[in-house]
């Protein structure tokens, strides 16, 4: 049995697995299978200031390897996050991120001064969602606009702040830095990677939105590309994830610089995935010798 | 497939395999706790083996507590149910069950009308078999060689009304006429339907008509199969006519009719 | 039997399925298999002004649905192409696509100048290149300097000029943009998207070159979305590529926007891939009484 | 496995399939085209079924002219080994062969000394059967339980040396200690060898010390196998001592020695 146990910005993980927002909802509906305690960590879903009702149906497509998606941020506002989901999370003994959005950085900056106020251990600004119009990928895809969003977050709070970072940009690298230098102190990458499917007899696309983010398997080895190119490029610590279906895959990813591992679409093929990979990922540190997983993270040595 | 402690416990094994039509197929599968469980109107989410991410929510056609099996029927329509329909028994299938919310039901004594669309018919079984002679099952078909279910219904004690919409079985038509008929005969405690979009529209709005409740078993591309994900967005009106989205994977399949905006 | 043939730019192709650059050498190796004539086109290995060796081994990695690859460019060089290889690919009775790269500018201008001399068909001018340090992407992911590089290529040859788009970018449909209003009468996309793999054991990168170009199935949904975006945003026909592996793969990309498909790594999985693709995509255009191949072009009705 | 007139072209039967070791398994595939051009030296690049996007190449061990088949024997690596090691007699198996470039061999009554170290031992065979009593098989194991295809060796009527790395079969240490023994004894023809890198190396080295030509087979990387993706590339001298990269499965695998640059 490895030592399991992670440690990002003082906060201490028992596992480095964590579920990845959106597809874990609050946890509630897994609750059924095991105890969340189980759980290196969970990135809840991303929460907006006011109630959003999400993007028309149909919001996913299969891929050869994986899912699109385009549900678009539906969730409750901020304030029923706090109230009805927040409190119970926390007495799940996990490391809880509240996984955050907004259409402007105001409110963005709103949403982390809420969350300030609670015993929320980190908070996880999202500024990479491919599935709305405003904010969303807008602010994940400009230096500017990304430093512009991770400031006023900053200002709002002082908790532990991880921004989460868009795929679909020229230089994943130029935006980790930018968004570092405005205070984060932690980066999560890759969010998903804008795709599209047709369906064939209706010719038309099968996202109500056209497009969508694609996730799962077939974005792995973009991930681990670009999780070892950010960990070279900044300080501060990065929670990898992108298609990490098995123990290896997390071992992988965090070999290119990774300290955590998010887990999405595996769980939404499979409730048990994060038991699964977590079980994986000790039995092949147990496998190859390896005390601890922590001396995983960026150990690969380039050519 | 996996093979470990945690994909074992969504193993089930297959009990049987009968096609029924060209495209059609039913199987038992092997599940005591879930076919505690099921409810009518629930579904079960399967992994096809092979290259697959989402699982396929189906219907739940039979429920034998006794035998602690489920029964499904579905159609081949893509590459997962044809995985699906290679499936014999002996194998085993990667199983969620049982999944979502279910009909809500009166009185066994109820009259009630089932309409079932197509591959839309097998949830209107377990239905059938609870209302026994009390239930009318209108089923509509494409043409003959579609048509599927209907010893099954038969036995259930209930009426059965069969149409085509070529005619080449059962009466020529929709079932929208019949289900008139049937109104106009004794108005029911309840319709439940399920099948294609223009015939769950076309019942709920005689439901309407006649102010009779109703019940209707949507679809929606699923992910996660269990409220999480809010992939399987449905378009719905709240007790105050406000929009909102529920999720045919939890709150669903089966809504009643008036709150689905349609 | 549907009627297969396209037209691209005044030439036409007796079906869209054209052997992807680099996957297909100069089709030597594919003729003990089939005669060339079946295809639609080849596109050949991507040549430079001098002769180049390319990157270290190993050169290749697995992904969980496609492969990743840093060949570099390896190719004999302009001079010794015109010489030894076209002369047998023009007698081939296909279209003969050249695709074409280089350092600077000045050195795509010139490869081009001297294949504007002979009967090549199209020039395909590869400005994606993740595998080369100078050139390559550099040119491909910056508005400016893909059009600059467009622009010097316009000046050297009169032949139809098809420019081919990096996927690593933060908009398309800019460079696309771009490269257009330079004169590309085509373009096409789309190339590798930048991954990388780590072998677990060594804890090294698989490539020599650290990172690679991913390719194949894994890689269709981005695809598929670039493809229409870039149909979207230009008036000149778009080749697609990137993870067709079937016949209904290549009427996905036609639909969002594609006047013929590139087919790469399935060649590498499997010589007869072309031709089965070509065989599927008929097959489904008798299935569903389609009558001509080209009508598909950009017909997905968006929602 | 799709079914189409093109894959059926690369689609053969496995004729036997035999587990030696732990790991490596033994298969023979019916292909009597293959085995008519089949070369020592050669190799064959296997698609395994399942989701796997680029062929495994594995040299060929036993060319049966008469019976139209090709043997191979691998180890299980990783899941490409592993798939095709579930491959039973009467399944089939997408394969490409034979493929790239075999040893050059000369006169049957020449004295050659061939080297093979673990899993590069099977491609040593052919050549012994070819050479018969004149060749002298070293092969050398990591211990008693890797130790494959010494009856094939002996049955050949060659010379056989077993080394093993702790002593637990044959001689203990490394081949390169019965290889200059073998060459002080008798200065061969030509030397042939497979295995890991080092000791190819250390193979050349002692033929370049002894002035003895040196073929080895090696490995790489691969994608389509043919020569047309150049991926394979491997690092050589030309006849000018310029350095170029020849391709593992087109010019290779085997190669002089002396044009690598190792
Ligand atoms: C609650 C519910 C109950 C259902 N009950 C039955 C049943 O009893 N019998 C039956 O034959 N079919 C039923 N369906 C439809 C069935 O789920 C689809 O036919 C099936 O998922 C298609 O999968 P495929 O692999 O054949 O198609 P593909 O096109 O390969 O599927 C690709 C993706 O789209 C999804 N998808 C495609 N069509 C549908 C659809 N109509 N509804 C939902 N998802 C779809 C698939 O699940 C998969 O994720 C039900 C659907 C839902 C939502
Ligand atoms: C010309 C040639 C002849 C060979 N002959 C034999 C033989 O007779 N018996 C035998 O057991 N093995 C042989 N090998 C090695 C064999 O190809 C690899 O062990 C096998 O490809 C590993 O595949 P995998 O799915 O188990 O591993 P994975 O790690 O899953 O493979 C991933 C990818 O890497 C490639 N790869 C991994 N290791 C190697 C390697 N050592 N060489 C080339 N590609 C590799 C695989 O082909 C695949 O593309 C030979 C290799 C070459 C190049
Ligand atoms: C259905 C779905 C919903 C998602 N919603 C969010 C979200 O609300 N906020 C967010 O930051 N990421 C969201 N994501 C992205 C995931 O958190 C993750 O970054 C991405 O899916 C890549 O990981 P994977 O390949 O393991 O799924 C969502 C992904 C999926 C599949
Ligand atoms: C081994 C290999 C070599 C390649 N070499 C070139 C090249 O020289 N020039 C080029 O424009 N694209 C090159 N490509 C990219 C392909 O032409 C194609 O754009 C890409 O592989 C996506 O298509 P696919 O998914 O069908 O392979 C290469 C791809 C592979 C796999
Ligand atoms: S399928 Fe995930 S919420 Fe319904
Ligand atoms: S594997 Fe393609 S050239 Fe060698």
């Amino acid at each position: 049995m490895a030592d399991l146990s992670v440690n990002i910005c003082g906060i201490p993980f028992k596992n480095p697995i964590i579920p990845a927002s959106g597809v874990f909802g609050y946890g509630r509906e897994y609750e059924q299978f095991y105890p969340l305690s189980k759980l290196g960590g969970i990135s809840t879903k991303g929460t907006t200031g006011t109630k959003r009702t999400g993007n028309l149906p149909p919001r996913t497509a299969e891929a050869p390897m994986g899912m699109l998606n385009s549900v678009g941020l539906q969730n409750p506002g901020i304030d029923a996050f706090i109230a009805n989901e927040l409190p119970h999370l926390l007495s799940c003994d996990t490391v809880i991120l509240a996984n955050i959005a907004g259409s402007t950085p105001e409110e963005c900056a709103e949403v982390a001064a809420k969350l300030d106020k609670t015993d929320v251990h980190m908070i996880e600004l999202n500024i990479s969602c491919p599935n709305v119009k405003q904010g969303g990928a807008a602010f994940g895809t400009s230096c500017a606009a990304a430093a512009q969003v991770t400031k006023a977050v900053r200002q709002a709070t002082k908790k532990p702040l991880c921004v989460k970072l868009s795929p679909n940009v020229t230089s994943i690298t130029e935006i980790a830095k930018a968004v570092e230098s405005e205070g984060a102190d932690a980066v999560s990458l890759i969010n998903t990677l804008l795709g599209m499917r047709i369906d064939l007899r209706t010719r038309r696309p099968i996202l109500h939105n056209n497009m969508g983010g694609y996730s799962g398997a077939g974005i792995f080895p973009v991930a681990v590309r670009m999780v070892w190119q950010t960990a070279n490029a900044v300080k501060v610590p990065v929670i990898g994830m992108g298609g990490v279906m098995s123990g290896e895959d997390a071992a992988e990813l965090m070999m290119a610089g990774a300290s955590a591992v998010q887990v999405g679409t595996a769980i939404v093929q499979d409730p048990y995935a994060p038991l699964r990979i977590i079980d994986e990922l000790n039995d092949w540190l147990d496998a190859n010798g390896i005390d601890t997983a922590a001396e995983l993270t960026g150990s690969v040595k380039p050519w | 497939m996996k093979h470990d402690k945690y994909t074992e416990l969504l193993t089930f094994p297959v009990r049987s395999m009968t096609q029924l039509t060209k495209a059609a197929w039913s199987m038992v599968i092997e599940c005591p706790e879930a076919a505690a469980k099921a409810q009518p109107g629930q579904f079960v989410n399967l992994l096809p083996d092979g290259n697959f991410t989402l699982r396929r929510p189906i219907s739940i056609c039979g429920i034998d507590r006794e035998q602690g099996t489920l029964r499904i029927v579905f159609e081949v329509r893509g590459k997962g149910t044809k995985a699906l329909s290679e499936l014999r028994a002996g194998d085993t299938v990667n199983m969620l069950a049982p999944l979502g919310h279910g009909f809500t039901l009166p009185d066994k004594d109820s009259r009630v009308i089932l309409v079932g669309g197509g591959i839309g018919t097998p949830p209107m079984l377990p239905l059938a078999q609870y209302f026994g002679k009390n239930a009318v099952v209108i089923s509509g078909f494409r043409n003959k060689d579609a048509v599927i279910l209907q010893e099954d219904f038969a036995a259930s004690g209930a009426k059965t009304i069969l149409c085509t919409d070529d005619g080449s079985a059962g009466r020529f038509g929709l079932v929208t006429l019949p289900l008139e008929e049937e109104i106009k005969a004794e108005k029911p405690a309840l319709i439940c339907a399920c099948g294609p979009l223009p015939m769950l529209r076309a019942a709920a709005a005689l439901a309407e008509t006649y102010e009779i409740p109703c019940q209707v078993s949507l679809e929606e591309r699923m992910g996660c199969g269990l409220g999480a994900c809010l992939v399987c967005a449905c378009r719905t009106k709240d007790a105050d006519g406000n929009e909102q989205y529920l999720h045919v994977c939890k709150n669903g399949p089966v809504f009643n009719a008036q709150e689905v905006i349609w």
